[in-house]
């Protein structure tokens, strides 16, 4: 059976502390597009920490809440894109071909989650932070859409690996970026075809749910909710 | 880190034969009985790239063997002052392709080197004899059942 | 042409283009012969320890071949080298366990910045005018020493200055500068916890942070502390936290957060109590108070002499006698039951309702083990101490001091820091001046005069790796290799149950012509025409010297090692002291508001702010990059007619400053909160002129007891001063989920 | 043929055949004007690709905005014509005459102009190409599930069909050109007239052919818009997903059309003195075809936002909200006064309803039926489902370039065509005004196209 792979976000676990987001930077190459560019809305974030006010002082809470792209099953992504930059995969991952895009960022227009980034310029490393860049993902280029692969260079590293053992993957081999770093292990990912994985676990869960459901978009990361949010 | 001028546009038309440090004679390597994997090429079998050996690699051998050979005693003499052969690139994808090739697992599947790099072992300076393009890779994927789906090799 | 040289063609505009030809070097740029061997495109993993903070996280580092520019022999070329390519958390390292926060995540990028200093320098304008000249290290050494020789003798005339860290590396200062015969290093550091160490001293004998056990806790309670951002060990706690609210079946712990303006931490809480700023003290004693009257301790309290076999053990390393009576001892009152903080008093002073007090006292009795943490803002104030010491006491109530689940103190091999309160006191003197990556300019109040005092200072050499607004005054620059390119140590006070020495080697070799500033230290000691003499020849010979051959074979291999030996105990003066009211700069009719600058989730104290991956990161709260804000509660900003955006200036006695506003619910209408970070002089392309620094306008007002700086007891006005003029660039969009809802509620 | 029949066939000939052969150095002027004015649009164009797409204003959330705004303004514009002429051509309206070409020509290019702007839109416009079915080695094709892909097809069948359309009637035309010249505009004019010798037969096939397309050409035309409303209506972004775009964007692409029509046969009037072809009775008639679109456009914005209202589903309710009374309420607002309050009032009033005044309301409807795109693409894209992605656009000085060099190519081209073509229809206006006997040689005089007409 291929595999699923999902991800469970537990959000009573979620401190809103953003590890996540530096780590997606540092291991896919994702840009700082400086001040200008952010002020013009253009700051490229696959992974963020939405946060909601709710109440009035005294008595205000807030809710943080990480966002990735859902790996939609049925992702409104997918069937717009033109050129089939955008696409699924055998092991349900959206996957979004940088050389195959062109740029029409309707993909972009359809994703209900905003979770697709554009590259509106070249990207900049000046010397020697280029030394930096991880050569087991590619640099984007100015007019191509990017966003999160659920770290693909890392599943695809372990698959490589499990098939040069002869041996199935394991649960918890795999861990993206943001789920490698987040300090209190609010980020869970894993195959969602193994009933027994870590991530299948949680996404049975009582507090779970998907973000946006009633949109039918299927998605495949599933956000346990903190309880006293009910 | 090198600059982006514009002879980068040229480069891809002369690649096909490209001006090496030395006139590495592959084949007489190989007819010695050197494999591609050994030595020179080792980290092929372990990982992503094939890796362009370096002048220490050389030097295991040539310490010793055809040290009269002004070719292996100019290499021997740049080594000493601190310099590394500045290996040309033969085959290899332009950014833009986004490919992630990995050695590796077709080294593991008996993918031949020939395959993909054509007589190189019969040849000394390297040359570029086959042209790997998409439809290239994706034939052989097919023919062996492999995966064909992009992200198997774009990412 | 055909299409793909017209994409090649377009792309070579930018950098890609050049990252894809940095493989096939064919402009003739010379090879060199690497020095490392390592198989291409597979990666290694190699120890090395996060040196941002006093928390010690340890890091596994991804490095890989990669093709680096350098110069040899004054050829330019390209080598291959191992480059650090991404830090983790490493998995079994007892205090981050695997996590790491952003922060230490971009880390890295001190090692590659564009604008890393890569050679020593010698100032060649006028002091501050940024011109330099580069000389060699022989040059720099020889200028150093020399310097160092005209002073030999004075007493006073070296001085030495650090951000305060227990580490083998500072004590190798300390031997330097003591061995010269000048005072200990100076240390200080803007969010520092020296209040709370030194209560921690006088309750539980335990000069150093506190380790929480959160992970069994039921019930925490935080004065203030902002313990999953940004205090103590940020990542060892958010560890114990994900695992309180859910790594056991059924029991789901609760979280109570008291600060007067909502932290990234109490953003988290399941209750945020805003207090008055200063009070916080007064509701621990209220909560201890109602506990103490309705005979509610928790059982496991009742015998507090000996801690529980088998448990994190709190007075570790045999403090026999100490115990946490001591805790109550150091309280007025507390052997009466308090009646001086009753709930209606408590009420009274803090503001929050005498039955709020009276309901949190019975919760946290009775979801036992609880621990109440104090941290942060209600310390940097003139009471600071006696809040520290109530919420202590608290603890020492709840029974959970040493016990699962609640505080303890990790074992410590080393002495306590020695932190200067006021740094430029020990200034005043220096004719020589040695800077270690500290950045006391931006990080002091105006009124310290820390600038006009350095400048007074006839030569001053800086280690550190950037031109900051400190060592822009320096005359000679010494650069250090990055934490990744040399020996890196630290020995954290907190956060595992064990004593942990990190200490890890390079692991990849220097980029720049730098040398590691301990051991730049050892070669002038030597070379001093009286010379110092240390038992050292390397840094690295220091810490092999500084353990036991087996944990030695163990940090090599981990970079980190359980180390053994007798905590240090303290033992001030104990004397009760009772709650007093905390006093502000500025007068409370001209100058309205609080002030309250806090650590910034991605900047820190601001000596982060050159790290690009940093800068845009969007605040947890306020979703802002690049940019400087002042945080208003809305009926505030109602009241001073100011709109999200429009500038605002900040008004204290010590003067003014100009940023943009956002109006946050989470403030009290009395506070204005400021994050630390931005503002530099000069600090690298990415945060030079950026912003405004909210420390310049703090008064010099320091807590009663500890001298320490009470950054939090500063009182201003403020007025709008204009548009938005562009300067607050935010990520997000709207701030509640439902905006409209909220508008008609 | 009487002498006064006569006179009044050589002054429509001289009359329209005038612009074609005497040639004023204000037309050069002008030329020089416009095309200086595409000339700056296309080297923005440039400039923008080669600096990147962040050029433009466009971020995240509003990944469309100008670009798209006007792709969908100007074809809507494209239905000008075709869609009207072939209309009032079915319905045998007599006071079409002067009107249809004029109308075909706007369509011709509007179209062009139009598919201009999905390709300036792309981040890789070099690889526009990617968006058509073309055989390639890799044996990729495009993905037939993608309203880009449709659009590609609907916009390429609609431009040919369009340009059949005009060229048809072009024909007698052209070789009344070729006829009534010398020199290389005979040869020129005389291979462009393929032939047209005026034979029963000719006319016979004509006439055929041109019912055919008349008929053809309206369902293209509905579907493109229809189509074109799909590149929205089928993404899950709220006021987007709506069943009611298509007939919406072909009413709202109609009536545009109406307006940008009254404007270009004003303005040819105008400048080409042809009053006496041009009347205020078709200007009357277009105007009150326009208000009828006023009224149906209305309806179907009321339809649209009342049904939202209603639903009160809560993303939606957020973009309803933000266009009716929040940061885009003024361009709201001054969309309604444009596509309904200011035409209305002129055109449903008899004394208003004069050739100034339905320049004016054109105008307007212009205007308006820009700003409707714009609130159409910007405000929902800015407020998808998520508040904390929410964001603003500001065009940037590239798209207002761009944006602005196109009405000058618009005109542009207008005004090369009309130096080069015939702008009236003469055979058939001379058809309508029973000269057959100049128009046609005699013995086609009996053929069923002017019975059919006469």
């Amino acid at each position: 059976m291929p595999h699923r792979w999902g991800m469970a976000v537990d959000l009573d676990r979620c401190t809103g502390c953003e590890a996540c987001v530096t780590a997606c930077h540092a291991e896919n190459n994702i840009p700082t597009v400086g001040p200008e560019q952010a002020a013009r809305g253009r700051a490229m974030h696959w992974i963020r920490v939405e946060r909601y006010w709710e109440g009035d002082f005294p008595d205000v809470r807030l809710k943080f809440r990480p966002v990735m792209c859902q790996q939609c099953d049925a992702a409104p992504c997918e069937p717009v894109c033109p050129t089939y930059a955008s696409h699924h995969t055998a092991d349900g991952l959206n996957a979004q071909v940088y050389n195959r895009c062109i740029g029409t960022r309707y993909c972009a227009n359809a994703c209900p989650y905003n979770v697709r980034f554009f590259d509106f310029f070249n990207p900049q490393w000046p010397k020697p932070l280029h030394l930096q860049l991880n050569p087991d993902v590619s640099v984007r280029e100015v007019g191509v859409m990017e966003k999160c692969t659920f770290c693909v260079q890392r599943i695809s590293a372990v698959r490589t690996q499990a098939k040069a053992e002869t041996r199935e993957i394991k649960d918890g081999d795999i861990k993206p970026a943001c789920a490698q770093a987040c300090p209190a292990k609010a980020l869970v990912f894993g195959d969602l075809n193994d009933p027994e994985s870590e991530v299948s676990r949680l996404s049975r869960s009582p507090r779970g749910s998907k973000l946006l459901d009633d949109l039918g978009t299927l998605p495949k990361v599933t956000y346990l909710a903190r309880p006293s949010d009910s | 880190m090198c600059s982006p001028r514009l002879p980068a546009v040229r480069r891809r038309r002369r690649r096909f034969r490209l001006a090496q440090p030395i006139p590495f004679p592959h084949k007489t390597h190989i007819a010695k009985g050197l494999p591609c994997t050994d030595y020179c090429h080792e980290s092929v079998t372990k990982g992503p790239v094939a890796g362009l050996p370096s002048i220490k690699t050389c030097m295991i051998c040539h310490d010793a063997i055809a040290t009269d050979k002004p070719l292996i005693q100019q290499v021997a003499n740049l080594q000493k002052s601190g310099r590394d052969l500045a290996w040309q690139r033969v085959y290899g994808y332009p950014n833009e392709s986004h490919v992630r090739f990995n050695h590796a697992p077709h080294i593991r599947a008996n993918v031949e080197c020939s395959t993909c790099h054509g007589p190189i072992a019969e040849q000394t300076v390297a040359e570029r004899n086959v042209n790997l393009t998409m439809g290239f890779c994706v034939n052989c994927h097919k023919q062996k059942n492999a995966s064909n789906d992009c992200l198997t090799c774009h990412y | 042409m055909d299409r793909r040289d017209f994409i090649k063609l377009t792309a070579i505009t930018g950098t890609s283009a050049t990252l894809a030809s940095c493989g096939n070097p064919e402009h003739q740029l010379i090879r060199f012969i690497p020095d490392d061997d390592l198989v291409p495109g597979v990666a290694e993993w190699k120890p090395s320890v996060c040196p941002l903070c006093s928390a010690g996280c340890g890091l596994s580092v991804r490095v890989m071949e990669a093709d680096a520019e350098v110069v040899r022999n004054g050829e330019r070329g390209l080598v291959k080298i191992a480059a650090a390519k991404k830090l983790e958390g490493q998995p079994d390292h007892p205090i981050n366990q695997g996590g790491l926060c952003p922060r230490g995540q971009a880390a890295i990028q001190i090692t590659y910045h564009p604008d890393r200093l890569t050679q020593p320098m010698t100032r060649s304008g006028a002091r501050g005018s940024g011109e330099w000249k580069p000389i060699t290290w022989d040059e720099a050494i020889a200028e150093i020493v020399s310097q160092l020789d005209q002073v030999a003798g004075e007493p006073a005339a070296l001085a030495f200055l650090a951000r305060p860290r227990r580490s083998r590396r500072l004590e190798l200062a300390t031997a330097f500068v003591r061995g010269f015969g000048a005072p200990a290093p100076i240390t200080f550091e803007l969010f520092g916890d020296e209040v709370l160490r030194r209560a921690n001293a006088i309750s539980f004998g335990r000069d150093q942070l506190p380790t929480y056990d959160l992970a069994r806790s039921r019930y925490v309670i935080a004065f203030g502390a902002d313990f999953l951002g940004t205090w103590n060990s940020p990542v060892a706690q958010n560890a114990g936290y994900g695992a309180m609210r859910q790594g056991h079946p059924q029991v789901r712990g609760t979280f109570v957060q008291v600060e007067s303006r909502m932290s990234p931490t109490g953003a988290n809480a399941d209750e945020w109590v805003p207090v008055k700023p200063g009070t916080e003290g007064v509701l621990a004693l209220g909560l201890a108070h109602v506990i103490l009257k309705n005979n509610l301790r928790p059982d496991r309290g009742a015998d507090r002499g000996a801690g529980a076999p088998g448990v994190n053990n709190v007075r570790g390393g045999g403090a026999p006698g100490l115990n946490d009576v001591r805790a109550g001892a150091s309280i007025e009152g507390w052997s009466g039951g308090l009646t001086a903080y009753t709930p209606e008093q408590v009420e009274k002073i803090s503001g929050i309702a005498a039955k709020r007090v009276e309901r949190l006292a019975r919760e946290l009795a009775e979801h036992g083990p609880a621990v109440a943490i104090v941290g942060g803002p209600p310390l940097a104030q003139t009471n600071g101490l006696f809040t520290a010491l109530a919420v202590n006491a608290l603890n020492a109530l709840l029974g959970t001091v040493g016990q699962p689940g609640g505080v303890s103190f990790m074992p410590q091999v080393s002495q306590p820091l020695a932190v200067s309160p006021k740094p430029f006191e020990g200034l005043a003197t220096a004719k020589v001046l040695l800077i270690d990556d500290a950045n006391p300019v931006f990080a002091s109040p105006k009124a310290w005069k820390m600038r006009e005092t350095l400048e007074k200072i006839p030569f001053i050499a800086s280690f550190g790796s950037f031109i900051d607004d400190t060592s822009s005054l320096a005359d000679l620059i010494l650069p250090d290799h990055s934490f990744l390119e040399s020996w890196t140590d630290g020995l954290p006070e907190s956060g595992a149950a064990v004593a942990v020495a990190n200490v890890a080697g390079p692991v990849m070799r220097p980029l720049h012509n730098t040398r590691a500033t301990p051991d730049v230290l050892l070669d002038v000691a030597g070379k001093l025409k009286k010379p110092v003499t240390l038992p050292w020849k390397s840094f690295d010979e220091m810490l092999t010297s500084s353990m036991p051959e087996a944990a030695w074979a163990t940090v090599q291999k981990q970079g980190w090692a359980e180390v053994t030996g007798p905590t240090p105990v303290a033992r001030p003066a104990l004397r009760a002291i009772a709650y007093a009211e905390p006093t502000f700069d500025g007068d409370a009719g001209q100058f309205p508001f609080h002030f309250l600058p806090y650590a910034s989730q991605a900047l820190y104290d601001g000596s982060l702010a050159h790290l690009p991956w940093l800068q845009e990161l969007p605040d947890p709260l306020t979703s802002a990059m690049w940019s400087s804000w002042v945080e208003i509660n809305p009926s505030t900003a109602q009241r001073l007619n100011i709109a999200q955006g429009d500038l605002v200036d900040v008004t204290s006695s010590q003067g003014t400053l100009r940023a943009p506003a956002i109006v946050s619910p989470g403030i009290a209408p009395d506070v204005i909160a400021m994050p630390v970070g931005q503002g530099h002089q000069t600090f690298t392309r990415y945060a030079s002129n950026r912003g405004a620094n909210p420390v310049s306008i703090l008064a010099p007002v320091t807590e009663a007891e500890t001298g320490a700086l009470a950054w939090a007891a500063t009182r201003v006005k403020i007025a709008r001063a204009g548009d938005p003029d562009g300067s607050l660039i935010m990520f997000a969009g709207e701030m509640r989920e439902h905006p409209h809802e909220h508008e008609v509620r | 043929m009487s002498k006064d029949s006569a006179r009044r066939i050589s002054a429509m000939n001289e009359d329209l055949l005038r612009p074609l052969v005497e040639t004023s150095w204000r037309f050069w002027l002008l030329v020089a004007v416009l095309g200086s004015i595409v000339a700056t649009g296309l080297g923005t164009w440039a400039y923008q690709m080669y600096r990147g797409f962040g050029m433009t204003g466009i971020n995240m959330p509003i990944y469309w905005a100008f670009y798209i705004t006007t792709f969908v303004f100007w074809i809507g514009i494209s239905h000008a014509g075709t869609l009207i002429s072939a209309i009032l051509r079915l319905v045998n309206a007599g006071w079409r005459r002067p009107v249809t070409r004029c109308a075909e020509v706007i369509t011709a290019f509007a179209l062009m102009i139009g598919a201009m702007f999905p390709i300036i839109h792309l981040g890789r416009p070099w690889l526009f190409f990617w968006l058509m079915p073309y055989p390639n080695q890799r044996m990729i094709w495009p993905n037939f599930r993608s309203p880009l892909v449709w659009d590609f097809f609907a916009i390429s069948t609609y431009l040919t069909g369009s340009l059949l359309f005009l060229l048809l009637p072009m024909i007698p035309d052209l070789a009344l050109v070729r006829d009534k010249t010398t020199g290389w505009r005979h040869r020129v004019y005389g291979v462009l007239a393929l032939g047209w010798q005026g034979t029963p037969k000719q006319w016979h096939r004509l006439e055929s052919a041109m019912q055919i397309m008349a008929i053809a050409i309206i369902p293209v035309a509905v579907s493109v818009h229809t189509i074109v409303s799909f590149d929205f209506s089928m993404a899950p972004v709220p006021m987007w997903h709506s069943a009611i775009f298509g007939p919406y964007f072909v009413a709202g692409a109609i009536f545009s059309g109406i307006a940008a029509l009254i404007i270009a046969m004003a303005a040819l009037r105008k400048f080409l003195h042809l009053e006496e072809y041009l009347h205020p009775v078709h200007f009357q008639n277009l105007g009150k075809l326009m208000l009828m679109m006023s009224l149906l456009w209305t309806y179907f914005i009321f339809n649209e936002r009342l049904t939202v209202w209603y639903g009160n589903a809560s993303a939606e309710r957020e973009v309803f909200l933000v266009t009716q009374r929040g940061s885009f309420a003024p361009l709201f607002w001054t969309m309604v006064a444009c596509n309904f309050a200011i035409p209305f009032v002129i055109l449903s009033i008899k004394k208003l309803r004069t050739i100034t005044g339905c320049v004016i309301a054109s105008f307007t409807v212009v205007i308006g039926m820009w700003l409707e795109r714009f609130l159409i693409v910007v405000p929902s894209l800015g407020h998808k489902y998520l508040p904390y992605t929410w964001g603003h656009y500001r065009p940037r000085p590239v798209e207002i370039i761009i944006v602005a060099s196109t009405f000058a190519a618009m005109v542009l081209l207008y005004v090369l065509f009309s130096k080069l073509v015939p702008i009236i229809s003469i055979w058939e206006l001379k058809v309508g005004e029973h000269f057959v006997a100049d128009a046609t040689p005699q013995e086609a005089a009996e053929h069923p196209l002017l019975k059919a007409h006469p």
